[in-house]
């Protein structure tokens, strides 16, 4: 008896599945079509750091202390001043990450006195090559100001 | 000069060349979209509409790559594997009967041959998996003779029971007289022994043992790369379609409608509707179970399915006489 | 009452083994002892009998000595005891993968990592290094190392 | 005579090399397997492909720049090691954390835990040959990830903690989220249920397969649900509490046979746990600081040693650091419960079809870079 007990609830089991399958076939679609549509981005993403710009100077506040560079685990940044005046402070002229190494702990970003790095939302990475890993962030930063400039320009004579 | 037999076969061998492949290449493509949207997403959706002529792109770029020979593999028959597997399946259409005149050869014999020739594809499938020289591809060519000589016995007794009702092995007579009321209803039991073991047949999921992918890495295929893995893929298909075909002609009526209502949609279409129909609850089945383990099908087999219709056979023969 | 128990045997045993009685909340462990080389295999046998586990066997690299720390650990109730043991540098313990079965693997990463082989343990191919590797990495003569220190200096 | 006998022998059985590359061998394992016909006479594990020397890292490191490593062990729940990490060096320390970061702490490890079940059902399944399951479980991974993302910034290596509480305060967006989470799982189970757990054809290749009793899970120092599956309902978070865990009620979700069946219930029974965990959780999350403001930058903790037990979610997990004094550890041991997990598999695989073979293997659920380290 239990032979076909078994074959009975077995089989029913089976149909209790496929009900299952068939019920998410009228589904909405849960996946997007990545190039064409994008889903939002959280507002904590992590992406490589850069430089923030401030709106009282226009620019990043980056003092040359070094402690970045010291607290990165891989060796990730590499970053040079100047000093313009003897007695003055540092002024920064290089300021490179080589991104395939970082593993976004995000420890320079706490580590900055002046609070200086943030996270880009930068996520389409791709390169041909290991050096398209290399980002020159002051490089990244006059885009940045450039682009704002000129965005300001635009909602100027809009206005 | 047309209506000479052997202008009908040479017709219908180049129909059939044609749709074979443009049918197989349509499943596969069926059977992503099926996948897709039971798994919430919306399967090939770039090359054309839905991504329709994605599996013809893919038939590109099978016929582009280089074929691997793996060392010390057996040249002629790892070669040849791939041609037998796809021969006998293209045979099986000879005597498939579309509709009422649609049928390329109607045998008296049909319903034999296609079982002889589908019987077949093991062999080629041993060939492969011997020939490759790699042991998961040997695993499971011998996983697949198995698990066919299993599952040949219940889908053949199934099929007898049929064959006993109609007294005939002739497809077209078969079909005729389920013009009001389809063996189906008549059958269920050898219906659905029909379909279980059919599945096994084909070699698909929850009976895709011979190329458990998951153990197996591809099974008997292991080792083919371009074409001769894509006819394996091609003759895949192109046997599921059989498959149901023939399950259609057997157990669903055919050409014919429901109750004999056939609603003025000429026969083919109700034929081919039926099939698809199967077919879509094959790959239904596909992607809602996991896989059984090669020892549980042995047994599935012998101590559930063969006494079953076995006994099927028995009452059908009983009843058929008393009638 | 396991705890107890294995306390008596280690005192009747070791009586001059210093058993140092934890401060949980640092160590996470209840006491730990140390044991001579060669009696290892008889605590690892009383730990088995009274049904404790073995979490992981490791070393740490001394300037004077190796240091052999089993942690054993027991389901109920919470008693995670740790064996401590002094090993030279070219002295060869014994296996206890007899004893617990699943030792086998934790000594060879001991092996790997430290260059110290177990008698009795037969398999001694390294685990987790290539087939091939003749280096111990965590020897501190081997790489970047940033402390080499004697033992006292950090347990006093 | 003899020479033939075990020239034939010798004929009878044959190597399969299962892996460092094959679809289900979760990583970069490899075991070498004596097979007779479909049966396994002999399996050898062979592990290491992906060994990065963790430990070694750690050794050269400062405390906190190990913190991204931690994630980066066991990848499928780095929250919990990267939480176990920062338990190990605040204990190492005598850094006090806030109410708030302790409750945190315990919310994300929880939803990193569901998570890390949801993907060992999915993989499972679809070892098992069922590939539907897997995409159904990444649906639901997926809004925990969105989850910890909106909180973290990352999907997946998270290193959110830090010692003294965690990088970002949770706001209420979060909890909304969390909450829709929970409700939207309780409407789940039933699903899963329908279309695995009552699956016969699931139940026959899971049941009576790969017997772990306890004896030989002692042996091999077994952990997490692997051991709770053969009826020892031994949990870090009950016997020895961390974190808030002993003011949350929960039950340890045991089974009896040991097998991949009872295997599966108790991850699925456990992951029902961890919503209520959860839940209670978010109902006890108090005001205040999620991040205490006195620690140093250089964390430079007194000489002595530490070994930090916590329960990941492959069982019980430990960082055994010992300080001399330095900003870095003088040693840093990490006790893996994978380790353990996959030893066992040389005595529980002789004797079973290589089917099977992959049904354990996946029941066992490791993960090989925490072994590898």
């Amino acid at each position: 008896m239990s032979y076909f007990k078994e074959i009975f609830y077995g089989g029913l089991s089976l149909i209790e599945g496929m009900a299952v399958t068939v019920r998410r076939l009228f589904h909405p679609l849960v996946t997007v079509q990545y190039p064409r549509k994008r889903i939002p981005l959280s507002s904590a993403y992590r992406g490589h750091t850069e430089f923030k710009i401030f709106e009282d100077t226009g620019t990043h506040k980056c003092i040359v202390c070094g402690n970045c560079e010291k607290t990165c685990p891989s060796g990730v940044i590499r970053l040079q001043g100047v000093k313009e005046k003897e007695k003055g402070p540092k002024t920064l002229t290089h300021y490179v990450i080589d991104f395939s190494k970082c593993s976004l702990c995000g420890l320079c970003v706490e580590i900055c006195p002046t609070q200086t790095l943030q996270y880009s939302k930068e996520y389409e990475l791709v390169g041909e090559t290991r050096s398209d890993c290399v980002i020159d962030c002051l490089a990244r930063l006059a885009r940045q100001v450039e682009k704002q400039a000129e965005e300001k320009k635009t909602q100027g004579l809009a206005a | 000069m047309f209506g000479s037999e052997w202008f009908r076969l040479i017709l219908g061998l180049l129909i059939v060349l044609g749709f074979a492949s443009l049918n197989a290449l349509f499943l596969v493509w069926l059977e992503r979209k099926v996948a897709g949207h039971i798994q919430l997403r919306p399967g090939p959706m770039e090359v054309g509409p839905h991504g329709l002529l994605q599996t013809i792109m893919d038939a590109v770029k099978l016929m582009g790559k280089e074929l691997i020979l793996p060392a010390k593999a057996d040249k002629r028959l790892f070669f040849l594997a791939p041609v037998l597997v796809f021969m006998p399946v293209l045979v099986g259409f000879l005597v498939l009967p579309f509709g009422p005149s649609m049928i390329i050869r109607d045998m008296n014999l049909g319903v034999l041959l296609v079982f002889a020739f589908s019987t077949f594809t093991v062999l080629a499938i041993l060939a492969g998996g011997w020939a490759s020289n790699n042991k998961y591809a040997l695993l499971g060519a011998v996983r697949s003779v198995a698990q066919n000589v299993a599952y040949e016995i219940p889908l053949l007794l199934a099929v007898m029971s049929v064959v006993l009702m109609v007294n005939s092995l002739s497809f077209s007579e078969i079909v005729r007289s389920q013009k009001t009321i389809w063996f189906i209803f008549v059958q269920p039991v050898a219906g659905l022994i029909y379909l279980i073991s059919a599945t096994a047949e084909t070699n698909r999921a929850p009976f895709d043992i011979p190329e458990a992918e998951s153990e197996l890495v591809a099974g008997f295929h292991t080792e083919y790369s371009g074409m001769g893995f894509g006819l394996f893929f091609l003759a895949e298909y192109t046997n599921m379609f059989i498959v149901c075909a023939v399950a259609t002609s057997l157990f669903f009526g055919g050409w014919n409608g429901l109750f004999g209502i056939s609603l003025g949609i000429p026969g083919v279409f109700w034929f081919l509707f039926k099939t698809y129909m199967l077919i879509f609850i094959l790959m239904w089945v596909r992607w809602t179970f996991p896989r059984v383990r090669f020892d549980q099908l042995m047994n599935f087999s012998w101590k559930v399915m063969i006494p079953i219709s076995l006994a099927n056979l028995v009452v059908t023969a009983i009843v058929v006489k008393l009638i | 009452m396991k705890v107890k128990e294995l306390e008596a045997i280690m005192l009747e045993k070791f009586p001059d083994a210093p058993l140092r009685r934890d401060e949980t909340a640092m160590t996470g462990a209840l006491w730990s002892i140390a044991v001579p080389v060669s009696g290892i295999r008889d605590v690892a046998k009383a730990f088995g009998s009274a049904g404790f586990f073995l979490e992981s066997i490791t070393a740490l690299d001394f300037e004077d000595t190796f240091e052999l720390v089993y942690h054993f650990n027991c389901y109920e109730p919470k008693s995670r005891l740790v064996v401590r043991m002094l090993c030279g540098h070219d002295q060869v313990p014994p296996s206890i993968c007899d004893i617990f079965r699943g030792a086998g693997w934790l000594e060879r990463e001991v092996h790997d990592f430290f260059g110290i082989s177990f008698s009795g343990n037969t398999d001694m191919r390294p685990l987790l290094l290539p087939e091939d590797a003749d280096y111990h990495p965590l020897r501190k003569t081997f790489g970047k190392v940033s402390a080499y220190h004697k033992r006292e200096e950090i347990y006093g | 005579m003899a020479e033939q006998d075990s020239t034939q022998e010798y004929r009878r059985i044959y190597t399969l090399n299962l892996g460092p590359q094959h679809p289900s061998t979760h990583g970069v394992l490899r075991i070498l397997l004596d097979l007779d016909g479909e049966y396994i006479v002999k399996a050898d594990p062979v592990i290491g492909y992906g060994h990065r020397g963790h430990e070694k890292m750690g050794e050269n490191r400062q405390y906190k720049q190990f913190l991204p490593n931690a994630s980066r062990l066991d990848y499928l729940s780095g929250m919990i090691f990267n939480h176990g990490f920062v338990l190990a060096v605040e204990k190492l320390a005598g850094i006090e954390v806030p109410e708030r970061a302790k409750y945190i702490r315990v919310i994300a490890s929880e939803l990193n835990r569901i998570s890390s079940h949801l993907l060992w059902f999915g993989t499972y399944i679809m070892d098992l040959g069922g590939f539907t399951p897997f995409l159904y479980a990444f649906d639901d991974r997926e809004q925990i990830l969105d989850i910890l993302d909106s909180v973290s910034g990352s999907r997946l290596t998270y290193s959110y903690c830090r010692f003294g509480g965690v990088t970002r305060d949770v706001d209420s967006k979060f909890i909304e989220m969390t909450r829709a989470f929970l409700k939207r799982m309780g409407t789940r189970w039933a699903d899963y249920d329908d279309l695995v757990t009552k699956n016969i054809i699931f139940i026959h290749r899971t049941r009576d397969v790969g017997i772990i009793d306890p004896e030989l899970a002692r042996q091999y120092g077994v952990t997490g649900p692997n051991l709770r599956a053969c009826g020892v309902a031994f949990d870090v978070r009950r016997s020895e509490p961390y974190e808030v865990y002993d003011r949350l009620d929960f039950e340890v979700p045991t089974g009896s046979r040991g097998d991949a069946l009872d295997r599966y219930n108790v991850r699925f029974k456990e992951m029902q746990q961890s919503c209520r965990i959860i839940e209670q959780a978010l109902d006890q999350l108090p005001e205040g600081d999620f991040l205490t403001k006195k620690v140093p930058q250089k964390l430079s903790p007194p000489k002595g040693e530490v070994y930090a037990a916590f329960e990941s979610s492959r069982g019980l997990s430990a960082f055994y650091l010992v300080s001399d004094g330095s900003p870095g550890p003088y040693r840093c041991h990490i006790r893996v419960p994978s380790f353990g997990n996959l030893n066992v598999l040389n005595e529980v695989l002789p004797r079973t079809l290589v089917a099977d073979a992959i049904s354990i293997l996946g029941s066992i659920d490791v993960v090989i870079p925490e072994i590898d380290r």
